[in-house]
């Protein structure tokens, strides 16, 4: 297509690099340089999408990152389509192919324009009044047809090929924005060595500079000294300079976030991260994120080809094209004017409504009419005319008492307005600062700071160019700690105007439209009936209303909204308040949050020296906290019940060799170390021998079971701890904790050892015969080694702490070798035991064998809540002990009382039957509901050994209850269960002592 | 993500530290012989201050120091940080 | 009270909606009053109304120090259910979900409750216990939960992704289908409305500064911005400002407030048709009916009253919701925000009497109070009305961190919501 | 002899990864051998032990290549040492500690190396690590434990013309460390 609209000159488009893309699958020629928004300009396209609520037809309103309205679809290829992306901002490139959103069955014959006709019942909250008869109608009808009805564009539906970056970077000054300000205070702040990143959100930095091209800096055109700050500043090495890279959010101590977009532009990213977050830590920050222009509120002032003026601006200057050939501009302040000029120098047909009166107009008046333009003074815009596309404008004189004169058409095919400035002061506001208002300029600026952080330039109301480099200048400056200022000089920048909140009219109330937040489609009557019922805080009218809820965040309508409450209830701005902005500044995409935390790197995987062995094995394998924990080992063909009944039975028959690396072990170091481990254990170590291993209980202080493990006494000053795999660093945590902070005196060490000892248990009958070949230097003769002692020496050469210990009831041995050697003892344990039936088994089987011995397993049978006591184990504490941690809160006087729930063995009538673990317990299952529960079932399996189903349970007074019968419940309904002791193998403990 | 001034280390991201909640409860000498509402005392109140608040650190996944600041609750700004059994400097709103 | 309907909204459509009046009034506070309740919050205002509604005690006042509704009620994702495995929280915040059921009819305020079901993500076998744990109790106590498969959770919910691939695959879920979510600004302002139409003043702008006592310690009424106010009886509904609001009285309390932060995404057409929770992951999401995907983050480790948290609490959030909904990172986040929320020692609410007489405390919901708003509202009511707990806050007190009978459900369920 | 016999045997978690610079970025990723390495925990230090100083400020490294010790706290030490040295330096130390409390605990195979050097080394480790990695803050010679994306690390910079790191992370999250430098070294450009 050619490109009518572009102008024949001018502009920073690269015409020697044509783009072609496609716009609802129509081809659209652009230039390099292009944004969307300009190269459909530059093709005459100004219908570009259908509004939220009333699909009412929307055009582009703005340049920048504030557009409320253009906002479309962008597909950049399989996998890249995203909806919601402003065409203002989204740079074109060849193939990239865009669709208008939120319209049936297409963007000119939207049948949700019937909304639009319904508007008068569609005001603000009308939701909150109806739909609520009959009262399933809701879930079935209404809302389904609402929330058809929102939602602006479709979400992307396949997973995402692009990556994304993370860069934690460290500044001593921060300068958000690259306009004139910024450029001058990352100048001086550069000059002085100091660390300087400049970030800007656009594709070339420069900010109003790119479309000012009258302006004279220091005496040369602007452009000029754009290019020597940029030389400079590429020239340094203390500089990081940042395109297309938006501060999004400023946090706590100066955490400023920013996103950068790096490949959205390219036709061939390559293998690039699509975007990267850049978590920046500055010293100080400076804000030059410049300023917002406020639309003017009149009737249909939404219409397509209605810019803002300053917008008109840079797609003449920047983009040299023309939006429209017959352009008015309707203000209510001078800063219009220089668009006006522009505009006519591009010999474009120029009209200018300025609301004020001629004597308000400053002497720039004189300079418009020199040049040929048309301006009414003293004019309000009534209303515009036209659908799809602007083709003129309703003005009618008006005196100061708003009382208006005859109307009057002004044939058109686009408007520029502007209704005066808004500083962003968004960063500043999430940095805590405190917003101050200025009458003079209608505007909240920062007031007082909260954090390292100074704004210069439009940011904070200062609009004239040379105050914006000096003020900019000097923010750098101080932000880098140096005294020295420079003076600019430019040319004059005229921006004041009359604040108007709706241009006054003498049209019938009820059948004017002006709009205030064009996305969400919220009009001036709508803020009028918010307040009118009761909502004058701003925070809610804006939730009644949604005004400045949309994509833009009310970029564009916040002020006018606060403007239009504050003139009804007849008070002031700061009365009324202002919104509170949130992070983040401009949306950003959930990838560049992620980073590179997707996939494998979304969380670690911890796995053991001897998961390859398992891998290659055919293991299952479960998450267990980070670890990948081998769950059982299944023979081709077999179920999971199979092989956990073949592993179970191998062990009490033959034996068998599991992997327990993950177990948590920490290294209690010091002359008093056993005192610590007394203090932290309800039961006693003082006199634990060196050699000798002791099973730990570990309390919170609230006296709820925290962890347990094996101990083994390595020397009289040195312990060997060891905790449950999800405990490990919370035990260790809590060991340091009270060492540190409650006994500072206790000369102990604490290391963890959690993978310098990989963990080869051996259990079964067979067990010592199994590894006697492979030990040396220790005799493993039973009354030499009995169960639960500890000796070191070597197994297949290795130095190894070898644990007589067993979580089976088995003869068992838990072997810890140092890990790099782990994989070969364990190869070499399995050789050896070959000739013994020697059975690998996972986790799976190891919870069955240890149930059925009635072993806890704290956090399957304890979920803190409960006591030693509860689960059978008050034995354990220690008499003698005035105090350890957790005791004072076991004497609490809920935690003696009767009806806690105890550990027991259940076992089903129909022994087939392995109960839900969870499953919970009732005495009589033909109570009404709500029944009295009287515990849940903690554990259960199919016990191949004990040739029938068993379970472990916490049942109120349980240990009271043996023999007798309870309900279960089962996904049918209930099971009736005995209650019987826990242990339900080898009560004795014969085999352990074998 | 707060920047925090371990003793040891220096400022540091938060993310290196686990706070442990408010400082300067000493865990008692007998605890059998409190009450049990004196007991409920020190394991579960706490000072909730809007203002200035001392409080626990730990520099975890740093020097591994336990460790502790005053901070202010509704700025989130940190007054000065001190070693465990010291007193701060300055006064916090919340005292134990 | 002019009653909100089809025709009315169409009688006012026809004359530009110039009838309109007031939700509520904006009065001058009066000397005194039978029952003052601190905080404007949406378990404040049901209370108020409550009082009116159910016990006929109409001279109230609701003192706000902001705008109502401005904390936690209109911060939060807005998740109702009552899966709760405690018999105590169970009733609660069943009471609660029935209440919800015909809320909107109760106030004429379309509140938007959605019952477009809940589902919880079992990722571990630890996960798959403690879920039927759940989903048995529940069962017993009559309210619906029941157990999917995996293909079952991607039935119900279409996007999920449940390869076994994931870091922590899906292994089922636990569904409550009478759960939902609800229009979060719209519960205060129906309530107030309600409120307001039977003579509550609502007094918006008047922070409480004191708690006035008399020789015996009794309170007897409160200072504010706007001068003191006489109170037969106070409750405190402050949220995350109890502590400070209880100081007042003299009164430490077993709370800390914490910042919890949520986010929103860009509006998109549905594509997200019911609420998932996932804990092992620290993940929930939902989408609103305005098309915005509301995911809820974690709470910061230190307390604060600033409304804001750190940008590592937010990613650690949406690693989470990318790892289950992996075609979500060309979403974009559109707005986060922080509330202030007050956490007891088990997570569990007070609501009760404290040590000084006439003066009665809600708070500690942590950060799942909204879903309990209706309930909360109506047993605190019933203690305010007659000075004695509703048998359904009977377990709820402050003395139960004396006796050790705690209800602490994350600790036996680890679910943070 | 069955001394010598193990220690040949050890086997790396990442021995499978060669040297690598996966984006052709100057950024070469290079699991290191096996090493000993000792964790010395001692409250009131001698100036040097076992021919280590112990008097450096906290976040420093002294030593050389093959024998190094770094200040991770007021009382705490991560020593690292040729293989060889793994059985005499324990009793090396503890002879110069006498009567100090102290604790010595071996974690030779608790630790993996991983080795990242190039110019633009520190911006690979900056995709995860939160630290300043600048000049000042962070010049030859720091060593700290810090983060590295959701891995615990200590991070050593070593001294060189070249920016040459070292990251020792353990064992189990050794694969998630490789992997993560990995694919920051695609993303640094």
């Amino acid at each position: 297509m050619a490109q009518p609209f572009r102008l024949s000159r001018g502009g920073r488009i690269d015409r020697t690099r044509p783009v072609r893309f496609t716009f609802n699958g129509r081809t659209v020629d652009g230039f390099h340089g292009d944004s969307v928004a300009s190269a459909l300009l530059a093709n005459g396209i100004h219908l570009v999408g259908r509004s939220f609520k009333y699909h009412r037809p929307r055009g582009i309103l703005s340049h920048g990152s504030d557009e409320p309205s253009a906002l479309l679809s962008v597909d950049r290829g399989p996998g890249r389509v995203d909806p919601n992306n402003r065409a203002s901002v989204v740079e074109v490139r060849d193939g990239l192919a865009t669709h208008s959103q939120n319209h049936w069955p297409s963007l000119e014959h939207d049948v949700g324009a019937i909304n639009d006709l319904l508007s008068p019942v569609f005001v603000a909250g009308f939701y909150y009044k109806t739909f609520m008869w009959p009262k399933k109608f809701w879930d079935q009808v209404y809302e389904p047809v609402i929330r058809a009805a929102a939602g602006l564009g479709k979400a992307p539906s396949v997973p995402d090929p692009d990556r994304y970056a993370n860069r934690h970077a460290h500044c001593d000054v921060l300068v958000v924005g690259a306009g004139p300000a910024g450029l001058a205070a990352a100048l001086a702040a550069a000059r002085t060595g100091r660390r300087v990143i400049l970030a800007d959100e656009g594709p070339e930095p420069g900010g109003t500079l790119l479309h000012d091209t009258s302006a004279e800096i220091d005496g040369r055109p602007a452009a000029q000294w754009l290019e020597a700050a940029l030389v400079e500043l590429d020239s340094r090495e203390n500089v990081i300079l940042l395109s297309r890279t938006t501060a999004f959010g400023y946090y706590n101590h100066n955490h400023v976030a920013l996103a950068e977009r790096i490949t959205d532009h390219l036709p061939n990213p390559g293998t690039a991260p699509r975007e990267r977050l850049w978590q920046v830590r500055a010293g100080k920050v400076v804000l030059a994120t410049g300023a917002h222009e406020r639309p003017l509120v009149f009737a249909d002032n939404d219409r397509p080809g209605i810019l803002l003026a300053e917008s008109v601006r840079v797609f003449l200057n920047r983009y040299g094209v023309a939006p429209g050939r017959r352009i008015v501009f309707a203000t209510s302040g001078v800063s219009a004017y220089a668009a006006a000029l522009d505009a006519r120098a591009a010999g474009l047909a120029v009209t200018l409504v300025d609301l004020r009166s001629e004597d308000e107009c400053g002497p720039e008046l004189a300079s418009l009419r020199a040049a040929g333009i048309e301006v009414l003074t003293g004019h309000t815009v009534i209303g515009a005319k036209g659908a799809k596309r602007v083709t003129g404008l309703v003005v009618a004189p008006v005196d100061r008492a708003g009382r208006c004169g005859a109307h009057h058409l002004i044939p058109c095919d686009c408007v520029g307005m502007s209704g005066g400035w808004t500083p962003a002061v968004h960063l500043f506001s999430q940095s805590r600062g405190k917003l101050d208002y200025n009458a003079a300029i209608d505007a909240f600026v920062p007031g007082t700071s909260v954090q390292g952080e100074r704004s210069a330039g439009a940011a904070k109301g200062t609009y004239d160019l040379a105050a914006c480099l000096t003020e900019g200048d000097a923010a750098g400056a101080a932000a880098a700690g140096s005294a020295e200022r420079r003076r600019f000089t430019a040319s004059p920048t005229p921006t004041g105007f009359r604040p108007v909140r709706a241009m006054p009219t003498d049209a019938d109330p009820t059948k004017v439209r002006a709009f205030v937040d064009f996305q969400n489609d919220v009009t001036a009557k709508d803020i009028g009936l918010a307040v009118r019922e009761g909502f004058r805080s701003i925070e809610h009218v804006k939730r009644y209303t949604t005004t400045g809820m949309a994509t833009d965040q009310g970029k564009t309508s916040n002020m006018n909204a606060l403007g239009l409450v504050a003139g009804q209830l007849d008070t002031t701005l700061p009365s009324v308040g202002t919104t509170t902005f949130r992070p983040p500044y401009t949306p950003v995409t959930f990838g560049t949050l992620v980073g590179p935390a997707r996939h494998a790197l979304f969380d670690p995987i911890r796995t053991t020296p001897i998961h390859a062995w398992a891998e290659a094995r055919g293991a299952a394998f479960e998450n267990v906290a980070l670890w990948r924990r081998a769950w059982y080992f299944p023979k081709p063909g077999e179920s999971m019940h199979d092989a956990v009944a073949r592993e179970c039975k191998a062990v009490r028959e033959g034996v068998g060799i599991f992997d327990a690396s993950t177990l948590g072990k920490i290294e209690v170091v010091g002359p008093d170390a056993a005192e610590f481990m007394n203090r932290l254990y309800i039961n006693p170590w003082l006199k634990l021998e060196v050699g000798r291993c002791r099973y730990g209980l570990m309390l919170k202080e609230d006296g709820y079971i925290l962890d347990d493990g094996v101990v083994a006494r390595v020397a009289p000053d040195r312990f060997h701890v060891t905790t449950t795999t999800g405990g490990a660093a919370r035990v260790l945590a809590h060991m340091e904790d009270y060492l540190q902070t409650e006994w500072p005196d206790l000369r102990v060490f604490l290391t963890s050892t959690t993978e310098q000892w990989a963990v080869i248990a051996v259990q079964g009958p067979k067990a010592r015969a199994v590894i006697s070949a492979l030990v040396e230097g220790i005799d493993l003769s039973p009354a030499a080694f009995p169960h639960m002692a500890m000796r070191t020496g070597t197994i297949c050469g290795v130095p190894t702490r070898l644990f007589r210990v067993s979580f089976t009831g088995e003869l068992g041995f838990e072997i810890n070798v140092p890990s790099d050697h782990a994989l070969a003892v364990w190869e070499a344990v399995h050789a050896a035991g070959e000739p013994f039936g020697i059975t690998p088994y996972g986790t799976e089987t190891m919870h069955v064998l240890r149930a059925e011995k009635g072993y806890i397993i704290v956090g399957q049978e304890t979920d803190g809540t409960v006591t030693p006591d509860d689960v059978g184990l008050s034995g354990m504490i220690a008499k003698a002990k005035k105090d350890f941690v957790g005791k004072r809160s076991l004497a609490r006087p809920d935690v003696v009382a009767p009806g806690r729930k105890q550990l027991v063995g259940l076992v089903t009538d129909d022994p087939a039957l392995v109960l839900d673990e969870g499953a919970q317990l009732v005495a009589d299952p033909d109570q009404p509901i709500p029944m009295r529960m009287l515990g849940h079932v903690t554990s259960s399996y199919g016990s191949a050994n004990c040739g029938r189903s068993i379970a472990l349970a916490l049942v109120a007074d349980g240990r009271a209850r043996l023999g007798g019968h309870l309900h279960a419940t089962t996904p049918e309904g209930f099971a009736r269960v005995t209650v019987v002791d826990p242990v339900f193998l080898d009560p004795t403990g014969e085999r352990i002592h074998a | 993500m707060l920047l925090i001034a371990c003793p040891h280390c220096g400022n540091r991201p938060e993310t290196e530290f686990r706070c442990g909640g408010q400082a300067h409860i000493a865990r008692p000498a007998d605890p059998a012989a409190l009450s049990d509402a004196q007991w409920a005392e020190h394991l579960f109140v706490r000072a909730n201050p809007r203002g200035v608040h001392a409080e626990r650190w730990c520099h975890a996944h740093g020097c591994g120091r336990w460790f502790n600041a005053l901070r202010d609750t509704v700025s989130d700004r940190f007054l000065e940080t001190y070693p465990t059994g010291a007193q701060p400097t300055q006064t916090s709103d919340a005292r134990a | 009270m002019r009653r909100f309907s089809l025709s009315s909204l169409l009688s006012e459509s026809l004359k530009g909606h110039r009838g309109w009046g007031r939700q509520w009034r904006d009065p001058q506070p009066k000397p005194a009053y039978d029952v003052v309740i601190v905080g404007g919050g949406g378990h404040g205002l049901a209370t108020a109304y409550y009082l009116a509604t159910v016990h006929g005690i109409t001279n109230v006042a609701v003192v706000e120090k902001g705008w109502i509704g401005g904390g936690n009620t209109g911060r939060n994702t807005t998740i109702i259910r009552s899966n709760y495995l405690y018999d105590e929280s169970a009733a609660l915040y069943e009471h609660a979900l029935k209440l919800w059921e015909g809320l909107s009819q109760e106030l004429n305020y379309n509140v938007m409750f959605s019952q477009r079901g809940v589902l919880m993500l079992a990722h571990t076998l630890h996960d798959v216990q403690s879920f039927k744990r759940h989903i048995y109790a529940n069962r017993l106590n009559g309210i619906d939960n029941e157990w999917l498969t995996k293909e079952q959770c991607k039935d119900f919910c279409p996007p999920l992704e449940i390869a076994g691939s994931l870091r922590y695959p899906v292994l089922g879920g636990a569904l409550q289908r009478r759960a939902g979510t609800a229009r979060h600004d719209a519960v205060a302002w129906g309530y107030a409305r309600g409120a307001n139409a039977r003579g509550v003043d609502i007094i918006q702008n008047c922070a409480v500064t004191g708690i006035r006592r008399d020789a015996a310690g009794a309170a007897i009424g409160v200072e504010t911005t706007r001068g003191f106010i006489k109170a037969g009886r106070i409750g405190v509904v402050a949220a995350g400002h109890t502590s400070t609001v209880m100081a007042m009285a003299d009164l430490r309390m077993p709370l800390e407030s914490y910042p919890l932060q949520a986010l929103v995404s860009e509006p998109v057409k549905p594509v997200f048709p019911c609420v998932v929770m996932s804990n092992a992951v620290h993940a929930y999401i939902s989408q609103s009916d305005k098309g915005e995907l509301v995911i809820g983050a974690g709470t910061d480790q230190y307390t604060s009253y600033s409304q804001q948290g750190g940008l590592h609490i937010t990613t650690h959030t949406l690693d989470a919701i990318c790892e289950l909904f992996p075609q979500f990172t060309r979403m974009r986040m559109l707005r986060s925000w922080g509330g202030i929320v007050d956490v007891t020692p088990d997570r569990s609410p007070i609501i009760g009497k404290t040590p000084v007489n006439n003066l009665f405390v809600n708070c500690g919901w942590g950060t799942g109070g909204f879903k309990a708003t209706p309930g909360s509202g109506h047993v605190f009511a019933h203690t305010l009305a007659t000075g004695e707990p509703h048998p359904i806050n009977a377990p709820f007190t402050l003395d139960r961190f004396r006796t050790g009978r705690l209800i602490d459900e994350a600790a036996a369920a680890a679910v943070a919501h | 002899m069955l001394e010598a016999l193990y220690r040949t045997a050890r086997a790396l978690p990442l021995g499978r990864f060669p040297a690598a610079d996966p984006a052709g970025s100057g950024i070469v990723i290079q699991p290191a051998g096996a090493e000993a390495r000792l964790s010395l925990r001692v409250r009131d230090p001698v100036a040097s032990a076992a021919g280590l100083a112990l008097d450096r400020p906290i976040n420093r490294l002294s030593g050389d290549a093959r024998r190094w010790i770094a200040r991770l706290g007021p009382d705490e030490w991560l020593i690292g040492a040729d293989e060889a040295e793994g059985d005499t330096l324990p009793g090396a130390l503890a002879a110069d500690l006498g009567e100090r409390p102290h604790a010595i605990v071996d974690i030779s195979h608790r630790n993996v190396g991983i080795d990242v050097s190039g110019a633009r080394a520190a911006i690979a480790l900056n995709a995860g690590c939160p630290l300043d990695l600048g000049e000042a803050a962070f010049p030859a010679r720091s060593a700290t434990r810090t983060l590295l994306g959701k891995a615990e690390i200590v991070l050593i910079r070593r001294p060189g013309a070249v920016p040459h790191y070292r990251v020792e992370c353990w064992r189990s999250f050794s694969t998630y460390v490789h992997g993560f430098l990995v694919e920051a070294a695609r993303s640094a450009g």
